[in-house]
């Protein structure tokens, strides 16, 4: 019995909710291991926000070009049908709502949809990318994440404590444990491991886990 | 009209101490290495220009392009939206040591104040940073029920940007994703100043597909093979 | 993906009465004048789409294109910023026997509108129309010592656009000055729909060269051969 | 003698003034005109608002090619390094102060630099096109002018009646009698018909002429 999924697992099942014909964003870092898990036969088209569209693979080690990478500064190649643009055009792109799904990390969301991910607090030196632009414009926005903190705390609160990156801007949360759809300032609950009761399941989130309908065992494989 | 500069320096002339410069470059995509490593020697030899703003994506990486800038000493503010990069030391140790400033900026923000200094619009509303600690004390307005934050305009007195062609009228085009804030850049300086690769002559390019319209540019200095910011560092280079 | 639609009447299907439709084109260049006379017929045959806002520079000119809309009787109101064109009869008559409405539009003030609407900026600021008629009842601020007025984005249900090159994910090239206002309705329609002279390949059109992404583009139809909006005026087409 | 200078006078006389390497808008119409009078050996690159810059003479005719138009919707020829663009781009061109000098047509001009150029009142279809704009962002914006109306009535007024294009926005004006700078608020004379005397100008001209050191003759060929 699974008693959490891997990052690459949490990368799966969101993966699997791509639609076809999709403009998507993935954010640098774990979120762009979503490509990796695309269903088969649908396209999707994939937008880094250094100024690329329709982007494919990883080039095969040695034969980079360093001036085609994305925003994780990581060497990419070209589908047939790719473009280029400058850096207002592709936040065009983003904020004009003219992507479909933008997918980030996180270290907080809240019942409402406010995410957190960008800084953690004072003492560090703040950083935030593209991620406060990504959050607004795109039809739906994913996080996929740990369920909980590496210290075992709750990530999906009632109210975020760190500095929001956005506010009412999360639609889906993919996570170790669930995914989580963010309904009307609500967590409504649509998978969760089936070897978890609802019950151990809230004990893991601070705000409550509505349910709307049947809860679906989310079932993923090795990957 | 021939905005050709016969060399890096004379590209160079006229920075001042305090004046803010735009830099063009992603990561390590289309950052001006040798118009960056002119600017610091300059720096080196005369003591002149510091007390630069520096205006970029990123706030430098190992030792390289506007890491080698802070290293040296001459930057006195940053204005970007991820200073920490692979290998952010230069900027990060200056920075909790409070000896250089930085200003924050959300990335599409960034890319789209540079763009209305360049377009005449001194303000624009923008959902980013709503709500944010970032939006701190910017106007805020409610536009079809939902809540927008105003920004301002981004100006230089100087760009420094790379190039893939260019001819003496000043027109260019880029190469792939070096592309990135280049072109917005060259609208929103006083004196906007290229490395290109190569310089052709008026009209080898297609009218259609040259990116900046010379109007934008003032001095074009040719580097033929140029350096490539991410390629350095990953030979380490210092 | 595959957004080739296989006929006019496919690729135009959906809008509706009261509709927002921008239009491409500038004076006779870039009109897309086969999709604007399907819609025509359209309306005649169904008495649908009618009471539509058409946005274009003009307002239509002789007794083609948006000029041959406005005969039809399916056009209520034209946001534009001139339309006194060479023969703009059509359009006169119906103004000044309060036919059709009019909000009049700077130039530079409707691109600028038409760009935020794409790019998701509500509102912004321009010293255009400061002082005048035209920025009546719109907010008034001051930056940097010069007063300005604030201006709305403007966005579409429809727009109709031509293009040279396009392929099946929707990346457009155009020809010449024809390209005007049309990259900018890409980007601030909810559906974008393109007459194309040809279709090519992905992947033929090199990825620098291509003006509209496929990201603002839902439906293209080949129009081999496209009509020259002033090539037919000055042939005295109606 | 000349009693006043013709249009394409007043073009010749406002070409001379170009500086070499100027990027320029010329208004459609009568500021058309100044294009053929440019002085030899300087180089000017014009811009037309509709996406265009570093076009070239008309074409001769049946050569035309109705996709290359200027914003007067004449046809026209590219000089080599000549660009396209969109408008949004053409106009940030305009009002982000890009261009050196813009030449536009007037009604009424008042001696703080207002003009009206764009609307004769009610009753007419109002038409403004680039015009508001055009006045904002270049670096000099020039009027070429009859001195007075068809009527004889003074062009050159303490404050104009007819509905604004801009705000204290001329700084040149280019009449069929004179030169006249817009200075302070002021009308400066720059330049009068050799055989006009200051107080014949001045009957011509509602606002007061200041002259600021000496006012030169304004000596146009037959063009």
């Amino acid at each position: 019995m699974t008693t959490k999924l891997s990052n690459a697992q949490i990368a799966w099942r969101a993966a699997q909710d791509l639609p076809d014909g999709a403009y998507v964003n993935l954010g640098i870092g774990f979120p762009e291991m979503i490509a990796k898990f695309k269903p088969k036969g649908r396209e999707v088209i994939y937008h880094t926000e250094n100024g690329v569209l329709d982007f494919g693979e990883a080039p095969p080690a040695g034969q980079e070009d360093w001036d085609l990478i994305n925003a994780g500064k990581k060497a990419i190649t070209l589908n047939d049908g790719a473009s280029f643009f400058h850096h207002a055009d592709s936040f065009a792109m983003v904020r004009g709502g003219h992507l479909d799904v933008a997918v980030l990390g996180a270290y907080e969301i809240s019942e409402n949809g406010d995410l957190a991910n960008w800084s953690t607090g004072p003492g560090s030196v703040p950083a935030v990318g593209g991620a406060m632009d990504l959050v607004h414009g795109a039809k739906q926005v994913w996080v996929v994440t740990d369920h909980v903190t590496k210290k075992g705390a709750p990530k999906l609160l009632k109210q975020c404590r760190l500095p929001l990156t956005g506010v009412a801007c999360v639609t889906t949360v993919y996570t170790s444990l669930a995914v989580v759809d963010i309904r009307n300032g609500r967590f409504v609950l649509r998978e969760k491991l089936p070897g978890m009761s609802l019950d151990e399941l809230q004990a893991l989130t601070e705000a409550e886990l509505s349910v709307e309908g049947t809860v679906k065992d989310l079932v993923v494989p090795e990957v | 009209m021939n905005k050709i500069s016969p060399s890096i320096e004379d590209a160079l002339a006229g920075i001042e101490d305090g004046m803010a410069v735009m830099i063009g470059g992603f990561g390590g995509a289309g950052a001006p290495i040798e118009l960056i490593h002119a600017l610091v020697d300059m720096y080196k030899k005369t003591g002149s220009p510091g007390s630069l703003t520096v205006i970029n994506n990123n706030a430098g990486n190992g030792a390289v392009g506007i890491a080698a800038m802070i290293y040296a000493g001459m930057v006195a503010k940053m204005v970007c939206s991820f200073p920490r990069s692979s290998d952010p030391k230069a900027f990060t140790d200056k920075y909790l040591a409070g000896e250089i400033g930085l200003e924050l900026v959300p990335q599409g923000t960034l890319a789209e104040r540079i763009r209305a200094g360049g377009a005449g619009i001194p303000a624009f509303y923008t959902p980013s940073s709503f709500g944010t600690d970032v939006a701190e004390g910017k106007p805020v307005a409610e536009f079809e029920g939902r809540s927008y934050v105003q920004e301002r305009w981004l100006k230089a007195d100087v760009a420094l940007i790379k190039a893939e062609l260019a001819d003496r009228k000043g027109n260019l085009t880029y190469r792939k994703a070096a592309r990135n804030f280049s072109p917005l850049m060259a609208m929103a300086a006083k004196t906007t100043i290229v490395q290109a690769s190569r310089i052709v002559e008026p009209g080898e390019v297609d009218p259609e597909h040259i990116v900046t319209p010379g109007i934008f540019v003032n001095r074009v200095v040719e580097v033929a093979n140029p350096q490539q910011e991410e390629a350095l560092l990953r030979e380490g280079a210092n």
